[in-house]
């Protein structure tokens, strides 16, 4: 699915500035992280893709149609948006109800709901739980269940809002898995995230929004890759980053593994008692 | 005598299955860091609610063991006293507030007051609490106006004016930015160089890592690994208990398996740890 | 410091301001006993008016005093002057009569001191709400040995508030996104509510564990005789006012069942 | 300190919290509510649910404490009404109590007994405080009411019944339907529950 914001302009009643001119396109398969600091825009900018905040001036089109005149619930079908926080969300008395409220909501087949919930279950590793009441998990517990009720909305595109604050790594790595899957099925993937590692792993293009205005737009090595532009924005390089930043490597090694290859590239004979760069 | 020795501690839920917390024992001596990690629902928060009376005294359950923080046994002494001794820092920033004091400086106060302090005492100690965190220029704000990072500052704060000896925090980055957790991270290392005796639960293992004077693993409520954090952090049974080496520590080890580190040198957890061992090589 | 925003508070430096919060208090009933005591008689009911509004005025409150009067009563004088003129059980003196519909003057009259009456009260307590700080309040109750509970309740939901004002926002765009359709017709706007209450309310519950927990821990109950970085001045004047109020209110209401 | 003297000091904490969390509940669902524009007013929910969950006393302070506020953020006139909410708050306890709260249709009762004691209290106030008229919709049924030949009295009680009762026991269900699903970490710190639920 293609999304294309255009010059979007956004203010508070209160007359804070949220967004002042944010132009940008995604298309299928994409996995796009959007970074940037505590108030520069993020959350408002993706209450527009669904039409939960309306431009001031500007406009948001999917798939080359306006959203202006649809109505939230209708947008919902297409781009599904998880917010950080699952408590405000969770609704039912047992994970079932939640995961399948989503889906009945937009009117899907009885059969279709019961796969997708499921499968969007069995994908958080939550099987087991279907029939506890939500509230007697743990939070990290409610917020692969939230994630989960996003998921079996089966929509075309999928907004996560932090979706790694509160998962232990192991459930992070569920939650990747995830992001595989979508992107295989080509799907568009927005993360908003602090998480520079889990961005650099797993995103392939990053946006970074700034007093209201876009500050940068594309690959990752481009956003690492510019201390001036991190600094500005309030982000921190990932560690594989930092190390190889430190040792002279260039910023396209995002994972540990590259950024091993990278050394041995550098130094191809491992007997050289050389140091590899000074920092 | 050792800020807190634990003898036995076993803690079952109501509802829960398998205790929370199995048989742990251990003493932490006063002044030291150490660091509580595992994967969730591994007992870290019911360890962090054990280390501060909330457990017994205020969730039911089953408690079998000996808990002493500063040599008060917890289950035998009021919580109001046990305040003198610990202080608690949650993970949410915003339910640990006292919910009725309209400024900064009032919210920092809040145990002061509760302990009948003097006033010209209790300004001197916020002050310094204000001054500590950097939160002087919020003094007169509401606190609920303010982000998440700052909320944890006015919450360690309250918890540094008090003065405890003890001071647990149970994942208090887990909801901010990483700027925020650098933030609070520093302030920690500074009230430890005070001498205070300083546990905290945290996922963020790059941190732990530079901070931690000890780490201790949780498993299924048990006392998994337990040493400094040059040893614990890096140690493949790290993977056993669920969690994942930090991004310095893989680089390393990928390092090593292509023969770009020493022979037996130990793997670092640090990125000065990890750029110094490439260096050497 | 601002009470920002969480009640009518208004801020500000006048005697009135820095008066103890009790005094203001005691001031309330006095006023509501004077004014409902002799039913009938509007006399009292506008000098109290005139007496607070001239208070409010010296206390630099009195364009919020006035704002908040107007809305308060207007609707209610729309509604009541009608009904009682025409509708009125007691209405025998016709005042004007247009298409079968009589104005008497004995449904105006009631209406009339009704509003009066209603008016002196209101701003009595606008004088108390606009010019004391919450804060105040509580730091009043503490000292005078209230307990700490009480303080509690009259604090903590008012800084709640905020929060859980926006916690609605967001849940509401949080089902919304979800395919809840809560713009539809009223059965759909019915039928809408327990997803939107029932996060607000398990969410809100979730919580309390941990702010009981948080209020334990700072010793909220322990038994130490409390102090209080926030100082309210009060005075052995203002103490001495506050009985006479107090006299006075108990006299009027003896004097009105006696008579 | 023995360990029923500590049960019943934890008990108390958790209740006032559940009490303060539940005045805020009253006010913002009662916005919402009217945001929603529902010929409701759901603003004593959260007395109802302290009531259910801690007893008649936690409730009438729940709904006191919620109009003394609720006067203080908007206008002093709601704190006229304190003392309805309170007794409201103390009614659900009470039905609670005596078991009304286990199923639907005992529920309807319940907010039915409800509203009868909310008008045994709103009445006087309404009437001799504010004359009958408070300036809402419900006046329309007052002056219908006057209109038809009753008196006052007759008039203002025929219009505080029919304006709550629709309230009372929608919210009654709302409350019953919530106290479902808390879950059981919850529902442990409340003895009541399990006479009530």
């Amino acid at each position: 699915m293609d999304i294309e914001i255009r010059d979007l302009h956004f203010s508070y009643e209160s007359g804070v500035q949220a967004l002042a001119g944010v132009s940008l396109t995604t298309g299928r398969g994409e996995t796009v992280a959007l970074v940037g600091h505590n108030g520069s825009g993020k959350s408002t900018l993706v209450k527009h893709l669904n039409g939960l905040l309306r431009p001031d001036a500007g406009e948001v089109l999917i798939d080359g149609k306006p959203t202006a005149d649809l109505r939230v619930a209708q947008i919902a079908r297409r781009v599904a948006l998880l917010f950080q926080n699952p408590d405000n969300q969770i609704c039912k008395g047992t994970v079932w109800e939640e995961t399948v409220f989503g889906p009945k909501n937009l009117g899907y087949p009885e059969e279709k709901i019961r796969d997708l919930a499921s499968d969007s279950l069995a994908a958080l590793g939550l099987t087991e739980m279907r029939d506890r009441n939500p509230h007697d998990l743990g939070f990290s517990e409610r917020k692969r269940l939230a994630i989960a009720s996003i998921l079996a909305m089966n929509t075309e595109a999928v907004v996560l809002d932090e979706p790694t604050a509160g998962l232990d790594s192991g459930e992070i790595k569920l939650l990747e898995a995830v992001l595989r899957g979508l992107r295989d099925h080509g799907r568009t993937v927005l993360v908003i995230s602090h998480d520079m590692d889990f961005v650099a792993e797993n995103m392939t293009r990053a946006i970074c929004l700034g007093q209201g205005r876009k500050q940068y737009d594309g690959g990752l090595p481009g956003l690492f890759g510019d201390p001036a532009l991190l600094k500005r924005c309030g982000l921190v390089l990932p560690q594989t980053v930092q190390v190889g930043s430190r040792l002279g490597l260039s910023p396209d090694r995002l994972t540990p593994e590259a950024v091993a290859a990278g050394l041995s590239e550098k130094r191809p004979s491992p007997s050289g008692d050389h140091p590899a760069t000074s920092p | 005598m050792p800020a807190i020795d634990i003898r036995n501690l076993s803690f079952t839920h109501p509802a829960g299955k398998r205790p929370a917390l199995d048989s742990l024992s251990l003493t932490i001596e006063p002044g030291r860091f150490t660091a509580v990690i595992g994967a969730n629902n591994a007992g870290k928060t019911t360890l962090c609610h054990a280390l501060s009376g909330v457990i017994p005294h205020l969730f039911p359950g089953t408690f079998e063991g000996r808990v002493r923080i500063c040599g008060n046994d917890i289950a035998e002494t009021p919580i109001s006293k046990l305040a003198l001794s610990v202080a608690f820092v949650m993970q949410n920033p915003e339910s640990q507030l006292s919910g009725i004091r309209f400024t900064v400086r009032d919210e920092i106060a809040f145990g002061l007051e509760n302990q009948g302090v003097d006033r010209p005492e209790m300004l001197r100690r916020v002050d310094r609490a204000l001054e500590s965190t950097g939160l002087a220029d919020l003094a007169d704000r509401s606190p609920h106006h303010l982000s998440g990072g700052q909320l944890q500052k006015v919450a360690l704060a309250a918890a540094i004016a008090v003065d405890t000896p003890v001071l647990i925090l149970d994942e208090p980055t887990t909801f901010l930015d990483p700027a925020s957790a650098t933030e609070i991270f520093a302030i920690l290392r500074r009230l430890k160089q005070n001498g205070k005796t300083i546990v905290v639960a945290e996922q963020r293992l790059d941190s732990v890592a530079l901070h931690a004077d000890r780490v201790l693993g949780l498993h299924q409520g048990r006392l998994a690994l337990d040493g400094p954090p040059e040893e614990v952090l890096v140690s493949p049974a790290l993977r056993e208990i669920g969690l994942d080496w930090t991004r310095f520590t893989r680089i390393a080890a990928l390092a090593r398996d292509k023969g770009l580190w020493q022979k037996d040198a130990p793997l670092p957890a640090t990125l000065e740890g990890t750029l110094n061992g490439l260096a050497k090589n | 410091m601002r009470a920002s925003g969480t009640t009518l508070f208004v801020e500000g430096q006048s005697r009135l301001h820095g008066c103890h919060p009790f005094s203001k208090l005691f001031f309330i009933p006095l006023t509501g006993v004077a004014a409902y005591v002799e039913p009938g008689t509007v006399q009292a009911a506008v000098f109290l008016i005139v007496l607070n509004m001239t208070l409010a005025a010296a206390a630099g409150v009195l364009p919020t005093a006035w704002k908040i009067t107007w809305r308060t009563l207007l609707p209610l004088a729309l509604f009541m002057l009608p009904i009682h003129g025409f509708l009125y059980p007691g209405n025998h003196t016709p005042l004007f009569s247009r298409q079968g519909l009589t104005l008497y003057a004995e449904g105006l009259r009631f209406a009339g001191t009704i509003l009066a009456q209603l008016a002196a009260v209101l701003s009595a307590s606008l004088l108390f709400v606009l010019t004391t700080h919450p804060a105040d309040l509580i730091a009043a109750l503490t000292k005078a040995g209230w307990p700490s509970s009480i303080a509690y309740l009259l604090g903590s939901p008012l800084l709640m508030l905020p929060a859980m004002r926006d916690r609605t926002g967001v849940i509401r765009a949080a089902q919304q996104a979800r395919g809840l359709d809560s713009g539809a017709n009223i059965l759909g706007r019915i039928r809408s509510l327990p997803p939107l209450v029932a996060p607000l309310v398990l969410g809100a519950f979730a919580e309390i564990e941990q702010r009981a927990i948080a209020l334990e821990l700072r010793g909220f109950h322990s038994s130490a005789s409390k102090t209080s970085l926030r100082r309210v001045p009060d005075s052995t004047a203002q103490r001495l006012v506050r009985r006479l109020f107090l006299v006075a209110t108990v006299f009027l209401i003896l004097y009105r069942i006696m008579i | 300190m023995s360990f029923s003297e500590q049960l019943k000091k934890d008990f108390t904490t958790f209740t006032w919290v559940l009490i303060a969390v539940a005045i805020a509940l009253n006010i913002v669902v009662g916005q919402l509510v009217s945001l929603l524009k529902l010929p409701i007013f759901l603003d004593s929910i959260g007395t109802i649910l302290v009531a259910v969950l801690a007893g008649p006393w936690a409730g009438g302070l729940a709904g006191l404490l919620t109009n003394l506020i609720w006067g203080a953020i908007t206008s002093p006139v709601a704190a006229a009404f304190a003392p309805v909410a309170m007794v409201i708050g103390i009614a659900a306890g009470f039905c609670a109590k005596y078991g009304l709260f286990r199923n639907w249709w005992l529920v309807i009762i319940a907010g039915l007994i409800i509203t009868v004691f909310n008008a045994v209290v709103a009445v006087p106030i309404r009437l001799y405080m504010f004359g009958g008229i408070t300036g809402s919709g419900a006046d329309f049924v007052t002056a219908y009411m006057l209109a038809l030949g009753k008196d006052l009295f007759g008039s203002v009680v025929v219009t505080v019944f029919t304006s709550n009762v629709v309230d009372k026991v929608v919210t009654a269900l709302l409350v019953w339907v919530i106290v479902k699903a808390l879950p059981q970490r919850f529902a442990a710190r409340f003895p009541r529950l399990a006479t009530a639920g």
